[in-house]
């Protein structure tokens, strides 16, 4: 395997970014520091008209050059840049109004063959695991033309056969309403899309430096191929260069893929240093 | 307008055990925590919650034993992770969690302020999220297609933490708004509490800035760093290191010392802001 | 955010004979007159128009032709009475009115607001205005009471004048905003004419003012004055004088001199406020 | 009949701002001078704790002195002492939630023996008269448990037997919900209420200076009357005072009674006096 020149949260920002048309409106949700990275570097790059909707949408930002993301002071940095302050409701009307150009990036604990997710419970019947609920994924992932997910984990535990409790629905009814939809899905290791027809997880586009067997070592379920295989176009440098110099220096994406003592390590680190340079 | 003004202890006297309490703000940012200590402290029980995103909120209320219920859309403490007290006791079936949406909340209280006796709708039929929430289905008088009928979710009190108000309970609510407005205009009962009480003289430049009017208000806390150790824009931002050191004691099975510490063995919501201080000032933005 | 701005007949042109308008303002408030003649400027026809209160705009495009049907809670001059064409079309069955109240039509453009397929309700039932309206009744299937099925209503176009706005579309309503916030989100098309296009960085300071964000609003044209007769607070009040000149010739059944001479004769509305400009002056406020 | 020291609209006035408890929330319709009057005369006397919500309800208004009113410039004397700019949404939302605080007066044009309401059309099928409507008055009439008519013009074409169209809902019906309402009507002869046990229109005080034979030569219908007829308080000398003086000096008040040219001309008189007066 050839040294990559991009890690694995660097080439998933890139891939979501370029989802993002030029026009769009892009909702950020909770928690979710890759998706906002994702939007600012579409805005700053392929589609400067992106409307952007920080802070659960609540707060319509407007911004020329791409800003630094945040972690402790979020709401502060998006009320800056502020023209508007709605509410949760005006989120869902603008949502509701504005389907065909909506763009909201999905982190799911766990999603299936037919695109179905779960963010509620984890396990058997018995013992479940209690996560913290999906907030409004399962209200519009079945309305959304486009529904997008990202896993910065590709794993088994998170790419399952069949999820234990559905909230984001999949593609796994017949009904045309749900045939129309697009579910695209981007992992640490490619991207993928449920395909219409068989309504099916199907390989897009595979990250460079990444194999076959490791898409099939780390799902829980059969990934349709296409014959040949299509490699996801690397990060450009510009888009490397704005990832890490102008919008998020502090590596804050990073967070997204680590847990326990490290990832607490990694918070404090990153607390500390915005708290030296800010207040 | 009525000057609605009282303290702490005697807005929380008016909250009946087993009464359904809706919570503002959203997960870590301006949760009304002055309140949910008073509510700790003065033992209340068999309190049913309802908030849209809860964090330490809801987990505390949850150790201290004064919840039968949660209604919410997500309990989590965001980028820091699980909420332990809250994952502990759904898993242990020691409280009933009904796990909502954005939607099926919203859609609930919304039914209030259009006086409809409840909501029709496509939304969430097939999600096992639904089925949990066991509404009826039904065929539209109009089209006979299958709908849910989301019915009125009406709280009998909604606590709502501000940066400003005046005397009659015109409030100034900056930052994310949440559903707050939604929870107010809702609610049989609202109490604010609020960072300052400010001349009602001062809301009349910029009347546009009074989101949430008096009339949908009927009582008013003055509680300064109210919110603490989750935001208030712009006067602090949340506390992530408290908060991280709530988890990790609760982690360990030491809620109940951080509640005595922090909430039971003090008099007041100002002893607790006394303890934490340096915490408190941490996260306090310069004049702003 | 993309540049919405365009000029007025570019923006009317994007009208279909047939399609149902909305209205902004309420009454004498804050109508978007420079459009309501560009519409009649443009010889458009058979258009539904839909407004909460109407005047001078709902008579003048029924004295032009240019409407079938009205769907409307108060269609009058306030205090200076009766709208005269209006009353002799809907009297002559020229067109159809439907009478709505306050509630009828916000329940059917809220519907939209929250992908309700219908708005169930027990207000108005017993009235002839309900009957009149012809809804369906159907029972509950929560409580079996008998409800009515509120349709949702969903103009094509909504057109709105606002006191500022950038060139993105978002928009400051400044003084009574009665529907208009409701009608841009649940119009498939939002026009939104404007005394003032200003830079998004004057927004930036007060976001808390833009009450109607660029998310729901689809095309800006800039029109200083284009509410006159009607008010824009704080720039300009009614003119209650040109008000009553209109109904006074309108009652001598003149209304087509009128609209050939403000209207139809002219190139744009620009040539209607240089030949009614003293009394523009007239109800000018210096300096607000 | 002796001379009366105060007019038809003072005395109406009065009785309406009599009708208001400290602590009500007061909505102002369109086009209603005398209420908006009464409410500022509650407000100044013995009701100080009034909430006025102006414009159709759009605007919540703080004062402490009652300030004046103005024909022409309605909507910026409101603004000018505006706490909270709301929506006509937001009004209902306010109305819903607070059904017993609520005191809105309405004009009708007709109103008949059991407190129905009329203000779409006149006449039989064939030839309709078209009125501007009722805008809000039969969404809320039926929900109030305290519903207000004023009528200045106590006429026999205003109060009719059987409105033309409904659209306040009167007492009509025996369902208990409507039972439980007090429908009150003030007009330039008296107070009425709508009795609950007979469903009928009774009079409950008559104005100094009015005899029952007005009231009956301009009813169209019989009004139930009580054994020994009550008299209506006149207006104080403070009441008068602050009216004349303080709240209403221009008398835009008449503009209620008034029709035809004589309307006409008392509309331009006082438009002319407010201009020279604020421009």
């Amino acid at each position: 395997m050839k040294l990559r020149k991009f890690t694995s949260d660097e080439i998933m920002i890139t891939c979501m970014s370029r989802e993002i048309r030029n026009g769009d409106i892009a909702i950020q949700g909770l928690t979710t520091p890759m998706a906002i990275i994702s939007y600012y570097l579409a805005k700053a790059t392929h589609a400067p008209q992106t409307t952007i909707m920080q802070l659960a949408g609540n707060i319509l930002t407007y911004t020329k050059a791409p800003p630094q993301i945040s972690l402790l002071f979020n709401e502060f940095e998006a009320m800056r840049r502020s023209v508007h302050i709605g509410t949760q409701t005006e989120v869902y009307e603008v949502i509701f109004k504005r389907l065909e150009s909506i763009v909201e990036f999905f982190r799911p604990a766990q999603i299936d063959m037919f695109g179905n997710t779960n963010n509620s419970l984890i396990g058997s019947d018995i013992s479940k695991l209690r996560l913290p609920g999906g907030f409004g994924i399962a209200d519009v992932a079945a309305l959304y033309p486009r529904t997008f997910y990202y896993c910065p984990r590709h794993e088994k535990r998170v790419f399952v056969e069949n999820v234990d409790h559905i909230g984001g629905l999949g593609l796994r009814t017949k009904s045309e309403s749900h045939q129309r939809r697009d579910i695209h899905i981007i992992s640490e290791l490619g991207v993928f899309e449920i395909e219409h027809e068989s309504r099916r997880m199907r390989l897009s586009s595979i990250h460079p430096g990444i194999k076959i067997e490791d898409i099939k070592e780390n799902t829980s379920f059969e990934i349709l191929t296409p014959e040949k295989t299509q490699q996801t176009s690397p990060p450009t440098e510009l888009e490397l260069q704005l990832i890490r110099e102008k919008i998020d220096p502090l590596n804050i994406r990073r967070l997204e893929y680590l847990s326990g003592k490290t990832r607490e390590n990694a918070l404090l680190n990153i607390l500390d240093k915005e708290l030296s340079l800010t207040i | 307008m009525q000057n609605k003004v009282v303290k702490i202890n005697e807005a929380c006297q008016t909250i009946q055990n087993g009464e359904t309490v809706a919570i503002g703000g959203l997960t870590i940012h301006r949760k009304p925590m002055s309140f949910i200590h008073e509510l700790i402290r003065s033992g209340k029980k068999e309190l049913h919650l309802l908030t849209l995103g809860g964090s330490i909120d809801v987990d505390l209320l949850i150790a201290a034993g004064s919840i039968d219920r949660i209604d919410a859309a997500y309990v989590g403490l965001e980028i820091l992770g699980f909420a332990p007290n809250f994952r502990k006791a759904v898993e242990g079936r020691v409280i009933e969690f009904n796990e909502h949406t954005e939607y099926s909340i919203m859609a609930g209280l919304e039914a209030n302020l259009i006086e409809a006796e409840f909501i029709p709708s496509k939304l969430l039929i097939g999600t096992d999220i639904l089925k949990s929430l066991n509404y009826k289905t039904f065929r539209s008088p109009i089209t006979d297609d299958l709908l849910v009928a989301y019915p009125r979710i009406c709280p009998d009190v909604a606590i709502i933490h501000v940066q400003r108000c005046d005397e009659y309970g015109n409030c100034q609510i900056n930052g994310i708004n949440a559903i707050d407005l939604l929870l107010a205009k809702s609610s049989r009962r609202v109490i604010v509490t609020t960072e300052k009480i400010l001349p009602t003289e001062d809301f009349m430049s910029v009347p546009s800035s009074t989101n949430l009017p008096s009339t949908f208000v009927d009582t008013v806390v003055e509680s300064p760093f109210g919110a603490h150790p989750t935001s208030c824009f712009p006067h602090y931002t949340y506390d992530l290191w408290h908060l991280l050191h709530y988890m990790e004691s609760s982690k360990k099975g030491k809620t109940e010392n951080y509640i005595k510490q922090h909430i039971t063995d003090l008099d007041s919501f100002e002893g607790y802001l006394n303890l934490v201080k340096d915490d408190v000032k941490r996260v306090t933005v310069r004049e702003s």
